[in-house]
């Protein structure tokens, strides 16, 4: 790819992924939520792997990463819900903390925490496929 | 407002009869794609705009998988020649559809047209901002009224990646 | 207890999530975890059937009471019928588990294959825990999203191709599901099973519900191979590997497919006459024709599928004929009758199909073939595989004293009580055509003279593949104790108990 | 007539996935059949003149649409990108072993 691509991909996965941060941690608030938010995360890493290609050693040491973001992102969740069975309600996915202020940024309990780890997995799991794709194509499909 | 998305969906109905019918599929996948954005902005006229972002970042990831897969590949579709058969076929499936589109009219006339529904379920999500202290009542009610879809729907992707991985790796047996 | 019940789901699916984490460090940590996870279940289900007197559990997750009695939240509803399920679920993965140790040796990513079959077990123990219509379609969609994944694990060209066709027509099947739901959902404005029983009881109009009905019935009809149907069944199911084709026909099909229909149309909608009749001539079809098609196999795990879709007919029939008799005011004892034999079968199917896969699979293990024309002489060599896969085919042909026989038996003398005696001939007619196939694979496969030419002398499988096939052989034995009473009624009847008071499941939930 | 015209679009969707010969053509059959459900979904919970489902301050009082069928969707969205990377990895596949595409020149199994 020509440099221009290559600086323009730049500056603009760095705004996509800010935008993907902020529609994931706005997500009790603003339209959008945990899963929009991992996916513009993704996509952002999945710009930087189209203009810039990477060798394929490289590429399957991300892949073994984000599939082990992933399971311990989803694993976080399930602890996060199981967490439920033993505070406030004592049921499972309960929302224990405290609500605070409808509208503020830290309010509605565990909801937050539940869209940050689930943008994480969701992020991670769309690398891991899209990686998956490119690995094959590669080695493969020559 | 009910006739501009009968509009969109006409368009769409076009546009999905354009993309099954394509030789090339690289073109196919587009017309897909459009019909995919056309969908985004119905769901911006049913007032529902999480959808609209979730559709739109995944319509478009959905391509670049889509079109990765098909750039390198043969694009062509094999062409068939018309016959007499072609008729023939084409009256059953429009049969068919006229007999399906019949009992479905019959079906839902009993029921609430479009822009006059009701809840049961859910007064209580519209209500329950005070409960689960979200101000996006589709975020409440994703993550707490029915938090556990949400965990099996993260679960889905969680094996849709390990079926991935599965599927894709190089070498099946030892 | 009651807490308990959530464990179902979240054991299994925490063992899938920590398996590719910590599997990569510790060799034979997904074994170890998987099995023990799985063991744990077992335990805790016959704990639930041994002491609870089966009282029906409901779990509100996240504690969201009813308001003004709609339920607001998902509730899990664990009673008998769902019980029943967990039990056949969960103790089949658990011998099929075991059986993988030395099976799977032979494939790569074996850390893939145990994460998958948890997630494929969570699954299925949440759909037929749910009480939440579309909680119902996220389950069933991660079990069989890990089949897809699963039927594919030896990436060759037929169990590729066998995928692809088992994902187009589950997707058709899952779509429509959706679309049934949806529709549902626009009826009565709520997702939970017992409200909208409720709902529905209180509205006359009955063309939208007949037309939801006909859709779940072809959406579940897929998923559950019923005969217009079938085609990927005898594909998916012969190319997937051995302990995964057991786990697809002796409980992935049941749970997903047959237990939503019995759920659904007993439990939620209003019985009528139409759907009775539309479910038992499916039915119908599905025994007879599977049956025939059986014969004309030569590939042993084809065979074994198309005698999946006979034999899940029987099934099929003793429900359709429970609500036939239902619903024209018939004798009750007679359509219990009938739903038990049913559900007898449905277990007894689960133990012995599963038997018959892993027997297949040992034979496929020994020779490296699973064409019946290159077998023959086998039973000197494999004596456990060859007893085993004895006692099977004789279960499963009805040969008493083993548990098919007593099943099938149920069946027809119900079908003959309440004058339903085409269905009876039928019955026995299938049953002899069963037997029929399968004396052609006890001869080919272990009696005849020896054509194997491979290159290796043909040994007895390993320890853990054999102790499987032992636990379930002897199974086939001790399962016919269900029949008698004192031990019936505490597996049996609570389920079948479930399904007789049919609107009694709604008002017990919602508390009306 | 909306709802009609989107069960018109399903059946379109249902037409591709049973008629096309070709293993991308049956991943877009796929696709549309979702699209039409979830318009379906999102339609049905739609009421005139109420507000996007999404609190801000000073809005008292104000009708909004039902959230359950947008919630619904948005599991059913993540659900179809999860079927369609699965057929996807499946057609990958089977496009290296046959190099193409056409379901015509692959079947060695018969249902």
């Amino acid at each position: 790819m020509s440099k221009i691509v290559k600086t323009a991909t730049g500056l603009l996965c760095g705004v996509v992924f800010m935008y993907g941060l902020y529609i994931i941690t706005h997500g009790h608030l603003t339209p959008g939520g945990g899963f929009a938010g991992g996916v513009l995360v993704a996509g952002s890493f999945i710009l930087l792997i189209l203009a810039y290609g990477s060798d394929v050693l490289m590429l399957r040491k991300e892949e073994t990463e984000s599939s082990v973001t992933e399971s311990s992102a989803i694993l976080i969740v399930l602890i996060l819900a199981v967490i439920g069975m033993f505070a406030g309600g004592a049921a499972f996915m309960n929302n224990y903390f405290q609500f605070g202020e409808v509208g503020e940024l830290i309010s509605a309990g565990v909801i937050p925490l539940y869209n940050i780890f689930i943008g994480m997995e969701v992020a991670s799991a769309l690398l891991t496929i899209f990686l998956a794709f490119v690995i094959y194509k590669k080695e493969v499909l020559k | 407002m009910e006739i501009l998305l009968c509009v969109i969906i006409l368009f769409m109905i076009i546009g999905a009869l354009y993309s099954l019918h394509a030789k090339d599929l690289l073109s196919a996948l587009i017309a897909c794609g459009i019909v995919g954005y056309s969908l985004v902005i119905c769901f911006l006229l049913l007032k529902a705009p999480d959808l609209a972002i979730v559709q739109i970042v995944v319509e478009t990831i959905t391509l670049i998988f889509m079109v990765a897969i098909v750039l390198n590949s043969t694009r062509e579709e094999v062409k068939k020649q018309i016959t007499k058969r072609a008729f023939v076929n084409i009256g059953i499936t429009l049969a068919v559809t006229i007999v399906l589109v019949f009992s479905f009219n019959t079906a839902i006339e009993a029921l609430n047209p479009l822009g006059s529904h009701t809840t049961r379920m859910a007064t209580e999500y519209i209500q329950g901002a005070d409960k689960t202290g979200s101000a996006n009542l589709v975020t409440g009610v994703l993550f707490d009224f029915r938090g556990y879809d949400t965990l099996g729907e993260a679960t889905i992707l969680f094996t849709a990646a390990i079926g991935v991985l599965t599927v894709l790796r190089l070498k099946g047996r030892q | 207890m009651d807490n308990l019940v959530i464990l179902f789901v979240i054991v299994p699916l925490g063992s899938a999530f920590l398996i590719p984490i910590i599997g990569k460090f510790i060799p034979h940590f997904q074994k170890a975890l998987s099995l023990l996870a799985l063991l744990f279940l077992c335990t805790l289900i016959l704990n639930y059937l041994f002491t609870g007197n089966s009282q029906c559990i409901i779990y509100k997750v996240a504690g969201w009471e009813a308001v003004e009695n709609v339920p607001i939240g998902i509730y899990l509803v664990l009673d008998g019928l769902s019980a029943f399920l967990l039990l056949i679920i969960n103790s089949i993965g658990f011998l099929v588990v075991f059986y993988s140790f030395s099976y799977m040796r032979k494939y790569t990513a074996e850390n893939y294959f145990y994460t998958l079959l948890c997630l494929m077990i969570a699954g299925m123990n949440g759909v037929v825990l749910t009480g939440d219509l579309f909680n119902l379609y996220v389950f069933l969609e991660i079990a069989v999203i890990a089949s897809y994944a699963l039927v594919a694990f030896g990436i060759e060209k037929d169990e590729l191709e066998a995928s692809f066709k088992y994902q187009v027509l589950g997707g058709i099947a899952s779509l429509l599901i959706l679309l049934g739901i949806s529709l549902l959902y626009w009826q009565t404005k709520t997702l939970n099973m017992a409200d909208i029983s409720h709902v529905i009881s209180t509205q006359a109009d009955s063309k939208t519900t007949l037309f939801i009905q006909i859709i779940l019935i072809t959406g579940f009809g897929i998923k559950g191979a019923m005969i217009p149907f079938h085609a990927w069944l005898p594909d998916a199911h012969s190319s997937a590997p051995s302990p995964i084709s057991s786990m697809l026909s002796g409980v992935l099909i049941k749970a997903i497919g047959i237990y939503a229909i019995i759920r659904l149309f007993y439990n939620m909608f209003a019985i009528t006459y139409e759907i009775a009749l539309i479910i038992t001539v499916i039915g119908t079809l599905s025994m007879v024709i599977g049956g025939l098609l059986a014969i004309g196999q030569w590939d042993l795990k084809r065979l074994l599928a198309y005698s999946s879709i006979s034999q899940m007919g029987y099934v099929v029939i003793g429900i359709g004929m429970g609500m036939l008799i239902l619903i024209s005011n018939g004798d009750k004892m007679v359509a219990s009758m009938a739903v038990a034999g049913g559900l007898f079968h449905l277990i007894n199917h689960a133990v012995f199909k599963g038997l018959l896969f892993l027997n297949a699979g040992a034979i496929e293990y020994a020779t490296g073939t699973r064409d019946l024309k290159q077998m023959g002489g086998l039973a000197k060599d494999m004596p456990v595989t060859s007893s085993t896969s004895m006692s099977a085919s004789m279960a499963i042909s009805g040969i008493p004293p083993f548990n098919g026989f007593f099943s099938k038996l149920l069946i027809i003398i119900a079908a003959i009580k309440g004058q339903y005696y085409l269905l009876a001939a039928l019955a026995v007619l299938v049953s002899i055509i069963t037997l029929a196939y399968f004396l052609k694979f006890q001869r080919y496969a272990f009696f005849n003279k020896t054509k194997y030419t491979g290159s290796a002398l043909v040994k007895e499988v390993p320890f853990t593949m054999a102790f499987s096939m032992i636990v379930m052989g002897v199974l086939c034995l001790v399962l016919s104790l269900l029949i008698f009473p004192g031990i019936r009624e505490i597996i049996l009847s609570p389920a079948v108990e479930v399904l007789m008071e049919t609107t009694e499941y709604s008002s017990k939930i919602i508390g009306l | 007539m909306a709802y009609i015209l989107c069960f018109i679009l399903f059946l379109v969707g249902l037409y591709g996935v049973l008629t096309k010969r070709n293993l991308i053509k049956i991943v877009i059959g796929f696709s549309i059949m979702e699209f039409s459900v979830f318009l379906f979904l999102v339609m049905i919970g739609y009421i005139d003149g109420a507000q996007a489902p999404i609190l801000i301050e000073g809005m008292k009082n104000t009708e909004f649409v039902d959230p359950l069928p947008q919630a619904m969707v948005l599991t059913a969205i993540v659900i179809g990108l999860a079927t369609t990377a699965m057929l996807l990895a499946i057609a990958i596949r089977i496009y290296k072993k046959y190099g193409t595409f056409d379901i015509t020149k692959i079947n060695n199994l018969r249902g």
